[in-house]
């Protein structure tokens, strides 16, 4: 039982992350806020993926003497391009963020629900 | 067991950090909360043996994503979060649903940092073993990320300059224009 | 050295295009160097498809590394027939654009436009090329930002709602997908497609695994607009700029079905949707969506919402195709996915021409336009007719093989349900029909002229390939049975 | 050109023509020239086609194979020579009537109406000459479709709601119960091909033959058996032209003819009679020949009350093919074209009344005959042919009928027979009574009302001569339905 | 902000200093965490820093937007480039051990090449998209 948590809690506490950014994006109403859980939940997957690749007295891998044991490299190089992906995401959402603030005047997905609706 | 402690207490100080980011409707504040966030986690990269991965989730989610993102505030200027009208069940049955089967699992999956996981046993050695003889890179990172597997970093910056295309398109106005003549018809 | 890199520069060449077009200056520069560039990559699309129309496969090495270590790109009849679908809808979509985007997108972001067009076009071909699944997700998510930016191009405001909400539910669906990746490489260390399959078959009855899978089907039902993960869709297609409307109906969806029959089919396998619920979900998801969707299409007043609604609609045959789990099934699915293309192509470029003329795509607008558009009539008709399943129409041909596949799983309300939407289709079709046509206009109604050449002459192509494949089939069936065969796909 | 080219000519020839119409829309005299030599050169080669078919040459022609297994045939035989030589025929004779109408009455868009007209024609030769089930099932549905605009060619309201239901269900119908039934058919035999009988005889469970033959029958809405004949009145709102050719011939016999098809070629009389599928079916059947008659007499407009009593009369084809005899199939393909001639004249009658006189009512002809004895002759003689008397050709078809049911001895069905017929005479010959005999309304005078234009009456004339030759000459008729039905 | 002494002073004397740190983490990938794209963000972020101490013009003089444009595309461009490089010397795209007679150098040269091209781009479209906001928040 205890090693199972031993083994395990990280990847419990990597999942609560995840769905406390998943729950951010869907349910909140303001539109930065959304992004910013998106954010999240993206950030919680990559520790999901690095958590992957870890090893027990692992080191970074770096090749150098003396060293045998090295985390798995190829979860981080994914995690470098999912960052990216990530940011770039953002960088749109946040983009059409301002150009929905000039076309609504607000950023609350209710309100501009209802401007849509009111036409 | 060092490392346990600090990894254990880092993930406690995201969990806090999150849910803060859920209840607080002031968003200065939970951007400044995300950028902890995304250190907190660089922090937590650290622990975990991936250095580059720390090194750029600080730049881009501490640095790039919040400056952004406070850019964002200010140019849309409400800074208070509305009260949500909904009371949002639906989310959380959603969440609970998907977390459960997160949960449900990761109960066959090897336990954390065992160094005989598939994950451990089959691709990673060849590039341990042969990435200096075959790149003549020590940073097995870099000699995957570069070589092993370049053609997703290729799919990458395409990523990159797609959002880039995008935000020139959706708010770069007359900023990027190329020719000064022809433009207007 | 053309040959053997053949199937690796379909990829490069539009990626190297896409930069570039970006540097041009504004004017018809950027519109000829993607005409170019897709008509490039449809005759090498085609080639690829002769090369493995027999059933054999390319394998390509990417930096010469063999795959698990590296990534492989490996071509079979089923990637060959995607992407000429992805490469002729894009080619046969150019000309249609030259007109058709001066009118809808301001002067000065031409050459931009077309470049997020061409990513977006870089992005399908690459989804359909690549044996990686990582690869994959990343020329996915390529193609899914340069979308949301291409739907954001739309006139009105909305547009940029759709866009957001297209783009929070994409990254959802991106993220998802990302999750189920990670927890089967947990289980296997590998993220090669065949090596996937090989170290997954001994444990695939693993909790992990089947969250796995789980993940990676909730990922790409999102991206495929299946019910009830379709909310996005109708205003992303109603607002987007024609071309893109017609882009993206045409090709998305169906690179999403593509993914989804490459992971179930190729990394996992057909044992394992028998030892897991799969396919009854399927089933139950691919009927609501029908009749849910061709319903809501009947309460339309708007083409391109009707339109978008059957995209739904048809979204869910293949579904269902995928659901039956036969070798007939499938290859239902793989004919529909083709001759749907053609279908909602011709479509959507006759109400993009109607737009074009009108500046609406509302009913109320359009009472009579008909009878001052006879082609373009004429081509939503035929169309029109193709999408009901009219014999002698490719249409036909696939609701041909679904039902077929249906009577012979001895699965009678699958049947029914196939039949019944398309009864459906029928009532919206003749909606659309009737107000374009025999509405009285509106008193000394508004004089609108026919569509310009370059628009009717993509439209009629493609009208026309709803003809020749309703006749023709040795295409589609042909190719569709040879990746059937290499799927693997066995009935149960 | 060999024979072959000549089967495909027959059919592709009228798309030809409709180009050739939409092209020279601008000129209405060279339209209808266009038209009438299509209509000429297509009736000739169907001509030669029967000649071909009669010196015994086989001919048949593949153009594609769609499906594995399923080529869009063409192929003649005895019965689709019959379908054919009546609907090339009746299409020259109605072209001549509907210059006429259509000048005299200026009608709209008349090059899309004579366009499509040529098409709808064109589509049922297709069903005519189908070599399987797989290409007629191609005809019916393009059949279907292009007579829409035909239907809906008004645009009034009334016109686009008539159009609905005439599209509805025949859409509804085909895709609904025709298409599943077609493909059980093929899962059950692997192929659709047309046998002499039939290829579902051993390869299906007879509990279940009552059902496929059932789905057929309904599934067939252009045979229009109860209850699935609503669209046909619906139809009533086309130019009388289109009523006349297509929903007294075209059409609705395209459908009876599809049923006598399946019951010969697909399931076989054989199989049909020892697994009992035509029992039940037949009383719907009857019971449509007595209600349609029933309601035909309560209409007071013209046109929906011949388009009842074509209904009723369609299952008279029904019932001959259910009963699945010789005798019974012999009679059904006779009364195809018995029932075509006599329709038809029916139907021009009532549209030169109402481009002549503006009347649709029967209630509003009393004394009209007088003043258009010509049409109302022609109204009379078809009306006698249609109930079955001597010497019109009509007597044959229900005498054989008739033969066909005492034959398996199913009395109730002959009293059913005979009673329609006394409904006939009851629905039918008022009219011409009432014009000849009967007063205006209210002492309206009928000086100004001259006969319908010269095309029209021709059109009649020929039409109502027809019905009489055949009572005396029916042999060309009689010998092509006596093969189709196996008896020879 | 523009007028404060002290902080122009720092900003000069850091901008260097970020700069210089940014093409170490360019170069040194090869052994040390880092490469191209952190790389290309630090010079950003350099960049970022001085617009924000010295304003939007004067930073749009020292690197004008449209030559960002330019520059992004040229980033995969030398990428895509290298790769093509390696397909017209008969290898597989991006099979960089091409390059040189000795595969190693070869690897050395590609690795080098591409993450270069990655810089260039990661770092431009930094910038256009700081620009881009920035722009939008000028009166």
């Amino acid at each position: 039982m205890i090693d199972i948590i031993i083994g395990h809690y990280n990847y419990w506490v990597v999942i609560f992350l995840m769905m406390a950014g998943f729950y951010t994006v869907i349910s909140q109403g303001n539109l930065i806020k959304k992004i910013a859980g998106l954010n999240i939940f993206q950030t919680s997957v990559f520790l999901l993926y690095i958590s992957i690749g870890y090893v027990n007295e692992g080191t970074t891998p770096i090749i150098a003497e003396g060293y045998t044991k090295y985390a798995n490299p190829l979860p981080h190089v994914l995690i470098l391009t999912a960052i990216v992906v990530g940011v770039s995401t953002i960088a749109l959402g946040l983009a059409l963020i301002v150009r929905i603030k000039e076309a609504y005047g607000t950023i609350e997905e209710d309100e501009i629900h209802d401007q849509d609706m009111s036409l | 067991m060092v490392d346990t402690l600090i990894d254990i207490s880092l993930l406690a100080f995201l969990a806090v950090t999150a849910i803060a980011i859920i209840k607080i409707r002031n968003l200065f504040v939970v951007i400044m909360l995300f950028g902890i966030f995304s250190l907190h986690s660089a922090g937590l990269f650290v622990v975990m043996d991936a250095a580059d991965v720390a090194f750029t989730e600080a730049a881009v989610g501490a640095g790039i994503s919040s400056i952004l993102m406070l850019a964002t505030l200010a140019l849309t200027k409400d800074h208070e979060e509305k009260q949500p009208a909904h009371h949002a069940r639906i989310p959380l049955l959603v969440v609970l649903i998907t977390g459960a089967a997160l949960v449900y699992g990761t109960y066959d999956i090897p336990s954390f940092g065992d160094p005989d996981s598939p994950a451990q046993q089959h691709v990673k050695p060849y590039y341990i073993e042969h990435s200096v003889e075959e790149t003549g890179t020590a940073n097995v990172v870099t000699a995957v990320l570069a070589s092993y597997r370049g053609y997703d970093t290729l799919g990458e910056i395409t990523v990159i300059f797609t959002a880039g295309i995008g935000v020139m398109l959706l708010i770069g106005g007359r900023l990027f224009r190329r020719s000064k003549n022809g433009d207007e018809r | 050295m053309i040959e053997q890199n053949l199937s690796l520069l379909l990829v490069v060449i539009p990626l190297l295009a896409a930069p570039i077009t970006a540097i041009l200056p504004n004017g018809k520069a950027p519109w000829l160097v993607t005409l170019v560039v897709t008509w490039l990559c449809l005759v090498m699309a085609g080639w690829q498809l002769s090369v493995v129309i027999d059933g054999s496969v390319i394998s390509y090495e990417l930096g010469g590394w063999a795959p698990p270590w590296g990534i492989e790109y490996r071509i079979d009849a089923l990637n060959a027939l995607v992407a000429l679908i992805v490469a002729g809808i894009a080619a046969i979509t150019l000309p249609y654009a030259l007109r058709s985007v001066e009118k809808e997108i301001p002067q000065h972001q031409i050459s931009l436009f077309y470049s997020a067009f061409l990513l977006c076009f870089v992005g399908l071909l690459g989804i359909t090329q690549t044996g990686d699944v990582f690869n994959l997700f990343v020329f996915l998510e390529i193609s899914s930002l340069s979308s949301y930016v291409l739907i954001a191009m739309g006139k009105q405001r909305r547009a940029l709602t759709a866009a957001y909400q297209y783009l929070i539910m994409g990254s959802i669906g991106a993220t998802f997908l990302l999750i189920g990746i990670g927890l089967i490489f947990a289980e296997t260390g590998t993220l090669n497609m065949q090596d996937l399959h090989q170290r997954l078959q001994p444990i695939l009855d693993h909790r992990t695994v089947h969250t796995g899978f789980a993940f990676i089907v909730v990922g790409i039902a999102l991206k495929l607009a299946l019910f009830p993960l379709h909310l996005w869709l109708p205003n992303a297609y109603k607002y987007s700029p024609s071309v893109i409307s017609v882009f993206l109906s045409a090709t998305a969806t169906k690179v999403a079905v593509y993914i989804m029959l490459r992971m179930v089919f190729t990394v996992f396998s057909s044992d394992f949707l028998r030892i897991t619920p799969t396919e009854d979900i399927f089933l139950l998801l691919g009927a609501f969506g029908v009749v849910v969707a061709s319903f809501a299409a009947i309460h339309q007043n708007d083409i391109k919402l009707i339109l978008a609604y059957s995209s739904i609609a048809q979204v869910s045959y293949m579904v269902l195709g995928i659901g039956l789990a036969s070798a007939l099934g499938v290859t239902a699915t793989l004919v529909h996915v083709f001759n749907h293309a053609l279908m909602k192509g011709a479509l959507f470029m006759a109400a993009g021409a109607i737009v074009y003329r009108v500046g609406s795509s509302k009913f109320e607008y359009l009472h009579g336009i008909g009878r001052q558009m006879p082609w373009t009539f004429t081509a939503i008709f035929i169309a029109g007719l193709s999408l009901i399943g009219i014999p002698g129409t490719a249409g036909f041909i696939s609701k041909w093989y679904f039902v077929l596949a249906a009577i012979e799983q001895q699965s009678w309300w699958i049947a029914i349900v196939i039949i019944l939407g398309s009864l459906l289709s029928v009532v919206y079709m003749w909606k659309i029909l009737e107000v374009l046509f025999y509405r009285p206009a509106p008193d000394k109604g508004l004089h609108v002229n026919k569509a310009p050449a370059s628009l009717l002459v993509p439209m009629w192509v493609l009208v026309l390939a709803n003809i020749y494949f309703g006749i023709n089939t040795e295409l589609t069936v042909g190719v569709a049975e040879t990746a059937v065969k290499l799927l693997g796909v066995t009935a149960p | 050109m060999n024979d072959q080219q000549l089967l495909l000519l027959a059919v592709f020839l009228p798309f030809a023509g409709a180009a050739g119409i939409l092209l020279c829309g601008r000129w209405p005299y060279l339209r209808e020239t266009v038209t009438l030599a299509t209509a000429a050169a297509v009736c000739s080669i169907v001509l030669t086609v029967y000649l071909q078919f009669n010196g015994g040459v086989h001919l048949a022609v593949d153009i594609a194979e769609p499906l594995p297994g399923l080529a869009i045939r063409f192929e003649v035989e005895a019965l689709g020579m019959l379908f054919a030589l009546v609907a090339s025929v009746l299409w020259l004779i109605t072209s001549v009537y509907s210059i006429g109408y259509m000048r005299r009455h200026n009608e709209q868009n008349q090059t899309r109406f004579y366009a499509m007209f040529a098409i709808a024609i064109g589509s049922t030769l297709g069903v005519a000459f189908a070599g399987n089930l797989f290409t007629l099932f191609l005809w019916y549905e393009i059949l279907t479709v292009a007579t829409y605009p035909l239907v809906a060619h008004a645009g009034t309201k009334e016109a686009r709601r008539g159009a609905r239901t005439y599209i509805g269900i025949l859409l509804g119908t085909s895709i609904g119960l025709l298409l599943p039934a077609i493909l059980i058919t093929y899962t059950v035999t692997g192929s659709l091909d047309f046998r002499e009988g039939g290829i579902l005889a051993g390869k299906l469970d007879p509990a279940w033959a009552g059902l496929l033959y059932a789905l057929f029958i309904f599934g067939i809405g252009k045979a229009a058996v109860m209850p699935f004949h609503r669209w046909l009145p619906a139809a009533m709102v086309a130019p009388t032209p289109v009523s006349a050719l297509l929903h007294a011939v075209a059409v609705v016999k395209a459908g009876v003819f599809t049923i006598l098809k399946i019951t010969i070629y697909i399931f076989g009389t054989d199989f049909i009679t020892s697994s009992g599928a035509n029992d039940w079916l037949i009383w719907f059947a009857g019971a449509t020949i007595l209600l349609a008659s029933l309601i035909a007499m309560t209409q007071d407009n013209l046109k929906l009350r011949l388009a009842y009593s074509t209904i009723s009369q369609l299952s008279y084809v029904v019932l001959g093919a259910l009963l699945a005899t010789n005798m019974g199939l012999l009679g059904g393909a006779l009364h195809i074209t018995m029932h075509a001639f006599a329709k038809i004249t029916l139907f021009f009658a009532a549209g030169a009344i109402l481009v002549a006189a503006n009347k649709s009512s029967v209630s509003e002809m009393g004394g009209l005959g007088r003043a258009m004895p010509i049409t109302f002759g022609a109204f009379l003689i078809g009306s006698l042919s249609i109930i079955g008397l001597p010497p019109f050709g009509g007597m044959w078809s229900k005498w054989y009928l008739g033969m066909g049911m005492v034959e398996t001895g199913q009395w109730l069905l002959l009293t059913v027979l005979l009673v329609s017929s006394l409904l006939n005479i009851a629905y039918l010959l008022p009219v011409p009574v009432r014009g000849f005999f009967g007063k205006p309304k209210d002492g309206t005078t009928y000086i100004k009302i001259k006969e319908a234009p010269a095309c029209c009456l021709l059109a009649m004339i020929i039409t109502s001569l027809a019905c009489l030759i055949l009572f005396f000459y029916p042999d060309p008729f009689y010998d092509l339905a006596l093969d189709a039905s196996g008896g020879k | 902000m523009k007028h404060n002494l002290i902080l122009r002073f720092i900003a000069k004397f850091l901008f260097p200093v970020i700069a210089l740190f940014a093409f170490y983490v360019q170069f040194h990938g090869d052994f040390g965490p880092g490469g191209g794209f952190q790389a290309g963000v630090i010079l950003s972020v350099a960049f970022i820093f001085y617009a924000l101490i010295f304003g939007l013009k004067t930073t749009e003089q020292v690197i004008p937007p449209q030559v960002l444009r330019v520059m992004a595309s040229a980033g995969i461009l030398i990428y895509a480039g290298t790769g093509v490089a390696t397909m017209l010397m008969g290898g597989n795209f991006l099979d960089y051990n091409l390059l040189s007679q000795n595969p190693i150098a070869g690897q050395h040269l590609g690795i080098l090449l591409i993450e270069v091209g990655v810089g260039i781009t990661v770092y431009s479209v930094m910038l256009i998209i700081f620009f881009a906001f920035a722009e939008k928040g000028r009166p």
